[in-house]
């Protein structure tokens, strides 16, 4: 029986590598801003199942619980999460306001048609 | 003392601030930002003057009062303040240069150029590897931002390249970060470090680490989006990444490098190596102006990445090389960018017209000068540390390609410059608002500071050693006054260093003295025809001093950096006095850059010379331990290039022929001399005893031999009376060289008696036929002819002149031959010889050729109003040739101190002199006798003739036979084009351009190597999404496998 | 001062007899060659009535001041030559001002006659002037080299660059002549005697019939005469050089006035016999066996 | 001949110039590497304008040495100039060897003094035999070869060519024939070697001297004279 953090793991990282195949794949731009945002989610997962610890419980600390240390996970990969995950939305939200430009430049969507700098 | 936070606090706070600004009230808005700006650089200042002046110590600031990892911890130390104050000087000037933007989009800018700032303050400050992360993110969104600036298609498509790339790479570093804290237990910097969990983590955690930050530094070839930035983005951006971003990052890689351990500096000095040869390739075609910079800027990055992998290796002096690097790429590449964005146009060729704006041009002409690495700029001193470690660690391979590298940036910078001061073709002017021009004022005047202040750092005890450099400096600032005025003031100033040389050397190091009065005196000489010139003639005085200041610290260089400054030095001023010919742009250029390679060989050799010595002084010539022979070979090489020997010649004919009329004798009399100069050190280095049968000097012996056949030849074979001289010098300078390296007492006095020699005639020969060019204003000899008559004056001196050349008794240049006979056949060099025999009496050739066909034959239709030439190139001319007469006739009033310097080196007296006559073992000859006999003989034959002829009636041009037939025109009777025809059939092979279609093969080669690898740049986002990915990929197998 | 004076009479009268020799010797060569062609051939005195006719020229025209000196310069050249060349061995009247220069400072004069006289030619403004001497520098720079290497190995045989001491090596019989004692450096300069004469097959600088006579188109009168005297000291003491270099110098006039003859005469028998070359013919032939005798020589000294 | 023809060397009018264009003869305006404008008339400023001068002979027992002198060394200008100057090269065959007589070709006018006009001569070359003849040095002889040069001979009529060559230069010998063989040459060339000697061989002064008759005579059958009076 697979753990939960080996599960994650593994939904993680093929996240990740599934954002980078798209990247690397797909022509079209908002497929690019998508495989993105996927590569970040499947890092944010990453992220969390290496800060989790067995049968622990989330780092909100209340009243209600005694030596929270012990029963919490580690609490910085989450907060870490949380602010990647809006770095991660202020670039997707920038990614996308390009490409409206640059749909909105030469009425295409294809990757490929963007090419005026080279070399 | 202001804590660093207040830099975020500050940042944070205006930005939030400005956007609760109306579009009415944009003023305010403004100028709290400004506020702002100021605020962030006072601070940096502050704290960077505190560790200047004080004891201030490294401060650590926590944000929330608790110690990491629960707080971030900002750290500010003497290298944070250094970096901070680069950055937010860098902040402010580009926002004054960026006055106009703001004022068009008002606070939404100012918000995200605020944030930029602020993000690579932190980013260098910080100590938290996520803080770090972060920042990073903020800064590159925010410089995606400052992208839209300019409106069009290619910024916006540079700013989605730049985004999606930065993107990926903060996601290995994330990954990377998770990892470091998975294994580290930790977050903050200075902890990780020390983790021991890392180093067990194995390779895999540094490495997500650390790639990701070379990734952000642009390696070669995965950063083609960082190409297009500096491409299409408004200039000031391109400033602002190449000058702060880079210095940023590179901070941070410099920060977490020690987490790779050996190998990871190993990782990061060659892909930093690969970088900084690739991105110089792939720069040499490019004809966009940013977008060379860019590569340019990716460069010097490549270079700073090796100095930081070679931390290990350098030790203290890491931060010394880097900064040097950092701070000259800093200025120099902002004020360029910022003078690309006044230019706003993108071919090079455009920058021509800076022609109208002297100081922008002399501020660009620095700024290239001092990115190409060259003294008295700071990043010389850093290359100059780094290739002496080097060498002292015997890594040979890696100076090798670090100067290769550095001579292919040179080869498209210099290129560029030459654009920048002669290309004519602009047509279109440029509007130099104040606040774009200050922001670059400030950058020269930086790095005129800072020039002053390694200079001080490395010299500060022999200033005296600089006082010439002072007195070229002081002719830029009077370039305003007019060129009469100007030319007074510089023979005055060269008077007075005449008169210090002669104070200093004569009777100390008469050898030295004999050199600096060729340089000096013969520059005075040649400084005398300027009088003619009205105006101002801008730029020609300064270049001018530059170079004979050059000459002047090379005499009294005392160890291998004062000579190499100096040398360098003087290619610059020569570059510039060459490039101001009408049509010396090629050969200016292709003078540079053989230049730049010898002396980069030099510097090689000097870096080998000086490895396993305990000082720098120039008596390491003569202990070298290091590949003693390669060294010795390498710093031959580094002058061979100036003194233009065969296979290294191809620059000399075209730069010396192109050149101004008072410029050719200048570069050709005197400035070949001090290649005469440093091959005289290196023997003396070598020493009498080792060089019997030193395998260099029967090397450069032979090589002379043939540089003096070839250059003969090829000079027998030239229509353009300059060129003609011009080759004439490399054949020269083949004997010259050839004598030294007979390396006996009597082979010096020759290739003395040959160096003083050449130094007079060629000056009288180049002023001479200047003199005809002026008046003729054409080069080509067939186009002249008949001049004698119009110019009898000049016609005198050019004969004596040529009857020195050729060594025909009783004129002076028969000493050196004698000399040499005598030389060659007790050193029993007897086919060498043979062959300089052969290539003198080439000579006679080229001699006849420039007397018939520019003096002697038909005068043209267009010359019959000519003037004689003007007084002032008559004047050092018949100084010059009074000069020859006397060594001619008292030639032992000049050969017998000759003889005494030498005895120095070579202690037997081979040459005696018995009441005039000059006796060697083998022969004997009284100059003075002979001369006495030659000239009373031609008098009475002179009165023989004048008896016998009666009525001698003067006739024209065209009273000659001609077959019953009457000549047409003088151009068709004038026999002078393809004079020599019949022996080009016989031995033009000899001079086909061989060498020349070597050099070019080369060149095409590597400019089409450099075009190919520029390929990979396809311009497609995802194509460089999966250069990255790759070079990811790559690297890290690479690294698994050797490991 | 009397000294002087003694000096200066007999070098003027080595001179004399120089060049009478040398125009006796260009009719008896004249003659020679024309009875080998079944003519009776001119007269002996012929080459002296040629030269008064040309001094007695009564008008002369002149192109400038280059021109009029160019054969000032030839003679100079020729008839300095002629006072740095030592003629009778062991005698101090006949050895001229040997003492001034040694064998280099004979080998450099050369030049000064031949470059003042192109320079007047020059002057003259004819193109087949230019031709010509462009023809008689091409050729005569190659001509040099097997001379040099030549004299390099004679240098070396008997340590000196000294005419004087090179005689003196050669004396007490044939055998100890350079032409026995060193054949191969004697070979490579008898070669290039060919070229320094300028007789046929390498005659093409004057080429009488192509480019009329090459540089001296344009000289006549007293300029021929000057340039004739001068050609006519100048062979003798170009052959007073090889006899010094090769045939063991002279003991008295007698020795000096056959020797030089016969040594001329080889250039006289080489010339009949072969057609002319033409300039990049002849250049490429000098730099062909001669230059290969030359190296050989060096190679055998060293 | 008047005043107006002797000094204007170019064509009078302009069909005739235009029959004969001579482009390079015409004044031209060049312009300096100054900018400097110059004019340039090609006959005035390539040519020496001088009239010729008389160049007396030295004292007596002198001029007799050099005359002997002179006729013992008749340098011949090798000029063909019509049929008889296939007569010439028998000269120096074994049969001949005119060498033994002092005679010898050569090929220059400045370096030769005895000019032979070899049979017919044809108004063209005319003009180039009268270059060549002022061209040699003084003094110079003038040896006409055949009829032809006597009276025109079987070219009498011709349009084509003179009819008298004395006409048009001093001549010292004539020899007649059609053509004339060599050994009538070579007697000519005695003939001449006498008049030398006797100093009558003064052909150079005479032309000097009645210059002007010779140059009306030159004039008038050379239509295109497009060169100086005289050529030095």
């Amino acid at each position: 029986m697979m753990a939960l953090e080996h599960i994650t793991l593994i939904i993680g990282s093929s996240l990740i590598l599934l954002g980078l195949w798209g990247l690397i794949t797909q022509k079209n731009l908002i497929k690019i801003v998508i495989s993105f945002t996927l590569v970040d989610a499947g890092i944010h997962i990453l992220m969390i199942s290496l800060g989790y610890l067995k049968n622990r419980t989330a780092p909100i600390v209340d009243g209600t619980i005694d030596n929270a240390v012990e029963q919490i996970v580690d609490p910085i990969p989450q907060a870490m999460v949380l602010t990647a995950i809006v770095i991660g939305l202020g670039i997707t939200a920038l990614m996308l306001s390009f490409v409206i430009r640059l749909a909105k430049d030469k009425n295409s969507l294809n990757v490929s048609n963007f090419k005026d700098l080279k070399w | 003392m202001v804590t660093p936070i207040y830099i975020i606090a500050i940042a944070l706070g205006i930005a939030f601030s400005l956007g609760f600004f109306s579009k009415g009230s944009k003023g305010i808005a403004s100028s709290l930002f400004y506020l702002a700006l100021t605020a962030l650089t006072a601070i940096a200042g502050q704290w960077l003057i505190a560790f200047l002046t004080g004891d201030q110590s490294t401060v650590e600031v926590f944000t929330s009062g608790f110690k990491p990892p629960f707080s971030i911890s900002l750290q500010m130390g003497f290298e944070e303040a250094v970096l901070l104050s680069m950055i937010n000087i860098a902040g402010l000037l580009g926002a004054v240069y960026l006055f106009d933007q703001f004022k068009k989009y008002g606070a939404h800018l100012m918000i995200t150029y605020l944030l930029l700032i602020m993000g690579l303050d932190v980013i260098v400050m910080t100590r938290d590897l996520f803080n770090l992360f972060v920042f990073l993110e903020i800064a590159s969104i925010a410089m995606a931002g400052m992208a839209l600036i300019t409106n069009e298609g290619k910024s916006v498509q540079a700013g989605f390249k730049y985004l999606t790339a930065t993107a990926i790479i903060s996601a290995f570093f994330l990954i990377g970060i998770i990892f470091a804290y998975n294994f580290g237990d930790s977050l903050y910097i200075n902890e990780l470090l020390m983790s021991e969990g890392i180093l067990k983590a194995g390779m895999v955690v540094s490495f997500l680490i650390i790639m990701p930050l070379i990734l952000e530094l642009k390696p070669f070839p995965a950063n083609g989006w960082g190409l297009d930035m500096y491409q299409a983005t408004h200039p000031a951006v391109g400033a602002l990444l190449s000058g702060a971003s880079v210095t940023a990052s590179a901070y941070v890689l410099y920060k977490l490098a020690p987490l790779g351990g050996e190998i990871g500096y190993q990782v990061i000095a060659i892909l930093g190596l690969i970088t900084f040869l690739g991105s110089n390739l792939a720069g040499l075609k490019q004809s966009h102006t940013r977008r060379m910079l860019g590569y340019s800027s990716i460069a010097q990055t490549g270079l700073v990445m090796i100095v930081i992998g070679l931390q290990p290796m350098l030790g203290e002096m890491t931060l010394w090389i880097a900064f040097s690097i950092l701070i000259t790429n800093f200025l120099a590449k902002s004020g360029l960018f910022w003078l690309a964005g006044i230019i706003n146009k993108d071919e090079l060729k455009s920058w021509g017209i800076l022609r109208k704006h002297p100081i922008l041009l002399f501020l660009f002409v620095m700024f290239v000068i001092a990115l190409s690495g060259l003294p008295p700029f700071p990043a010389f001193f850093g290359k100059w540390e780094l290739i002496m470690a080097l060498a002292n660690s015997g890594n040979a391979w890696w100076i090798g390609l670090i100067l290769l590298g550095s001579l292919i940036e040179a080869v498209y910078l210099f290129r560029w410059v030459g654009y920048g001061i002669k290309d004519k073709s602009f047509d279109f002017s440029i509007n130099c608002s104040t606040y774009k021009t200050i922001p670059i004022y400030i950058m020269g005047a930086g790095l005129i500071a800072f020039v002053g202040y390694y200079l001080n750092h490395y010299f500060g005890d022999v200033v005296w050693y600089f006082i010439p450099l002072a007195f070229a400096a002081l002719m830029f600032i009077l370039d305003f006054l007019p060129a009469k005025l100007k030319n007074i003031i510089a023979i005055i100033g060269m008077g007075g260093y005449a008169y210090y040389m002669y104070d200093h050397f004569l009777g100390v190091d008469n050898l030295r003295f004999f050199f600096a009065l060729i340089f000096i005196v013969g520059g005075i000489l040649t400084l005398i025809p300027g009088f003619t010139k009205s105006g101002k003639r801008l730029g020609f005085y300064p270049a001018a001093l530059l170079m004979f200041s050059g000459l002047g610290m090379l005499i009294s260089a005392t160890d291998l950096l004062q000579f190499f400054i100096a040398w360098e030095i003087m290619t610059i001023g020569s570059y510039l006095l060459i490039i101001r010919g009408k049509n010396s742009i090629k050969h200016a250029f292709s003078y540079m850059l053989f230049s730049l390679g010898g002396a980069f060989t030099m510097l090689a050799g000097f870096a080998f010379a000086q490895s396993g010595n305990p000082g720098i002084g120039l008596e390491v010539l003569s202990n070298m331990n290091y590949l003693p022979g390669l060294a010795a070979a390498l710093i031959a090489i580094g002058f061979m290039t100036k003194t233009a020997s065969l296979g290294l010649h191809i620059w000399l004919p075209g730069a010396h022929a192109e050149a101004e009329s008072d410029v050719s004798p200048m570069v050709s009399a005197i400035l070949l001399k001090a290649g005469v100069f440093g091959i005289i050190l290196l023997f003396i280095g070598i020493g009498a005893e080792a060089a019997t049968n030193h395998p260099l000097t029967y090397t450069l012996g032979w090589l002379g031999a043939l540089t003096a056949l070839i250059g003969n030849l090829g000079a027998a074979f030239q229509e353009d009376a300059k060129r003609l001289l011009a080759w004439s010098s490399i054949g020269q300078l083949g004997y010259i060289l050839f004598a030294f390296s007979i390396m006996t007492h009597l082979g010096w006095l020759a290739g003395l008696t040959y160096t003083a020699n050449h130094a007079a005639f060629k000056a009288i020969l180049f002023l001479g036929i200047g003199g005809v060019v002026f008046r003729t204003k054409t080069h080509n000899m067939y186009e002249m002819g008949g001049l004698i008559k119009k110019m009898p004056l000049t016609f005198i001196t050019v004969l004596f002149a040529i009857i020195t050349l050729a060594g025909i008794p009783p004129l002076s240049g028969f000493a050196g031959k004698w000399l040499f006979y005598n030389a060659v056949i007790m050193k029993e060099w007897y086919l060498q010889g043979t062959i300089v025999f052969f290539a003198g009496i080439i000579a006679f050739l080229y001699s006849f050729r420039i007397l018939y066909a520019v003096f002697l034959g038909h005068l043209k239709d267009k010359h019959r109003k000519i003037k004689e030439a003007p007084i002032w190139y008559l004047i050092p001319q018949f100084l010059l040739m009074g000069f020859i007469m006397l060594f001619s006739m008292q030639p032992e009033l000049i050969l017998r101190p000759f003889g005494d310097m030498i005895s120095a080196y070579f202690p037997t007296d081979a040459l005696t002199w018995d009441n005039g006559t000059a006796l060697t073992s083998l022969g004997y000859w009284n100059g003075f006798r002979v001369g006495v006999i030659i000239f009373i003989l031609f008098g009475i034959l002179f009165g023989w003739l004048f008896l016998t002829s009666r009525k001698v009636k003067k006739i024209k041009s065209f009273n000659i036979v001609y077959a019953g037939e009457a000549p047409e025109r003088p151009e068709t009777t004038h026999m002078a084009h393809n004079l020599f025809a019949g022996y080009n059939k016989a031995l033009g092979f000899l001079v086909a351009p061989g060498i020349t279609n070597i050099w070019k093969w080369i060149d095409e080669s590597t400019h089409d190597l450099g075009d190919f690898i520029r390929r990979i740049y396809t311009g497609n986002a995802q194509t460089y999404l999966v250069h990255i990915v790759a070079y990811t990929v790559i690297v890290f197998m690479l690294i698994n496998f050797s490991i | 001062m009397e000294n002087i004076a003694a000096k200066l009479l007999w070098t003027f009268l080595g001179l004399l007899i120089v060049l009478n020799w040398g125009m006796l010797k260009t009719s008896i060569v004249r003659k020679i060659v024309a009875r080998v062609g079944g003519r009776y051939g001119i007269r002996w005195y012929q080459p002296w009535i040629n030269l008064i006719k040309l001094y007695g020229t009564r008008g002369q025209l002149s192109h400038g001041v280059m021109f009029y000196l160019g054969p000032v310069f030839r003679i100079a050249g020729g008839v300095g030559l002629f006072l740095f060349m030592p003629l009778i061995f062991g005698d101090p009247r006949w050895s001229n001002f040997a003492f001034a220069g040694d064998l280099i400072l004979l080998l450099y004069f050369k030049f000064f006659g031949m470059l003042g006289m192109a320079l007047g030619a020059g002057e003259g403004g004819h193109p087949y002037s230019a031709i010509g001497v462009s023809r008689g520098l091409s050729q005569y720079t190659t001509v040099e080299i097997p001379f040099t290497l030549g004299i390099i190995a004679l240098a070396v045989q008997y340590d000196t660059l000294s005419l004087t001491e090179m005689v003196a090596a050669q004396q007490g019989g044939i055998a100890n002549w350079t032409i026995v004692t060193n054949p191969i450096a004697s070979a490579a300069l008898l070669f290039s005697m060919l070229g320094i004469f300028m007789h046929a097959p390498f005659d093409l600088v004057k080429a009488p019939n192509e480019i009329p006579i090459g540089p001296p188109t344009e000289y006549h009168g007293s300029y021929l005469g000057v340039l004739r005297t001068n050609a006519a000291i100048m062979h003798i003491t170009e052959a007073v050089l090889f006899m010094n270099l090769l045939f063991g110098g002279a003991n008295n006039w007698i020795e000096l006035i056959i020797k030089t003859f016969l040594i001329y005469f080889i250039t006289v028998f080489i010339g009949v016999v072969f057609p002319r070359f033409r300039i990049e013919q002849s250049v490429r032939f000098f730099l062909g066996v001669p230059l290969i005798l030359g190296i050989l020589a060096i190679i055998l000294i060293m | 001949m008047s005043e107006e023809t002797k000094h204007n060397n170019q064509p009078e009018n302009t069909e005739e110039s235009n029959k004969f264009p001579k482009e390079h003869l015409q004044k031209r305006t060049v312009y300096s590497p100054d900018g400097e404008k110059i004019e340039i008339d090609p006959l005035q400023d390539y040519y020496l304008q001088d009239r010729p001068e008389r160049r007396d002979p030295r004292y007596r027992v002198v001029e007799k040495f050099l005359n002997w002198a002179r006729s013992e060394s008749l340098w011949i200008l090798g000029f063909g100039t019509g049929c008889g100057s296939i007569e010439l090269p028998p000269l120096t065959t074994p049969r001949f060897d005119a060498f033994r007589f002092g005679i010898a070709m050569r090929p220059t006018p400045r370096q030769s003094n005895v000019f032979i006009i070899s049979g017919y001569m044809s108004i063209k070359t005319l003009k180039r035999a009268i270059r060549s003849y002022e061209q040699m040095p003084d003094p110079k002889y003038v040896v006409a070869l055949g009829s032809c040069t006597i009276n025109g001979g079987m070219y009498f009529d011709s349009y084509n060519t003179i009819n008298r060559l004395d006409k048009y230069m001093p001549v010292d010998v004539y020899i007649a024939g059609c053509m004339p063989r060599p050994e009538a040459l070579i007697a000519g060339f005695n003939k001449l070697k006498q008049r030398i000697k006797e100093g009558r061989a003064e052909g150079a002064n005479e032309y000097v001297q009645r210059f002007d008759e010779y140059k009306a005579n030159q004039k008038q059958i050379i239509k295109d004279w497009n060169m100086p009076d005289y050529n030095w």
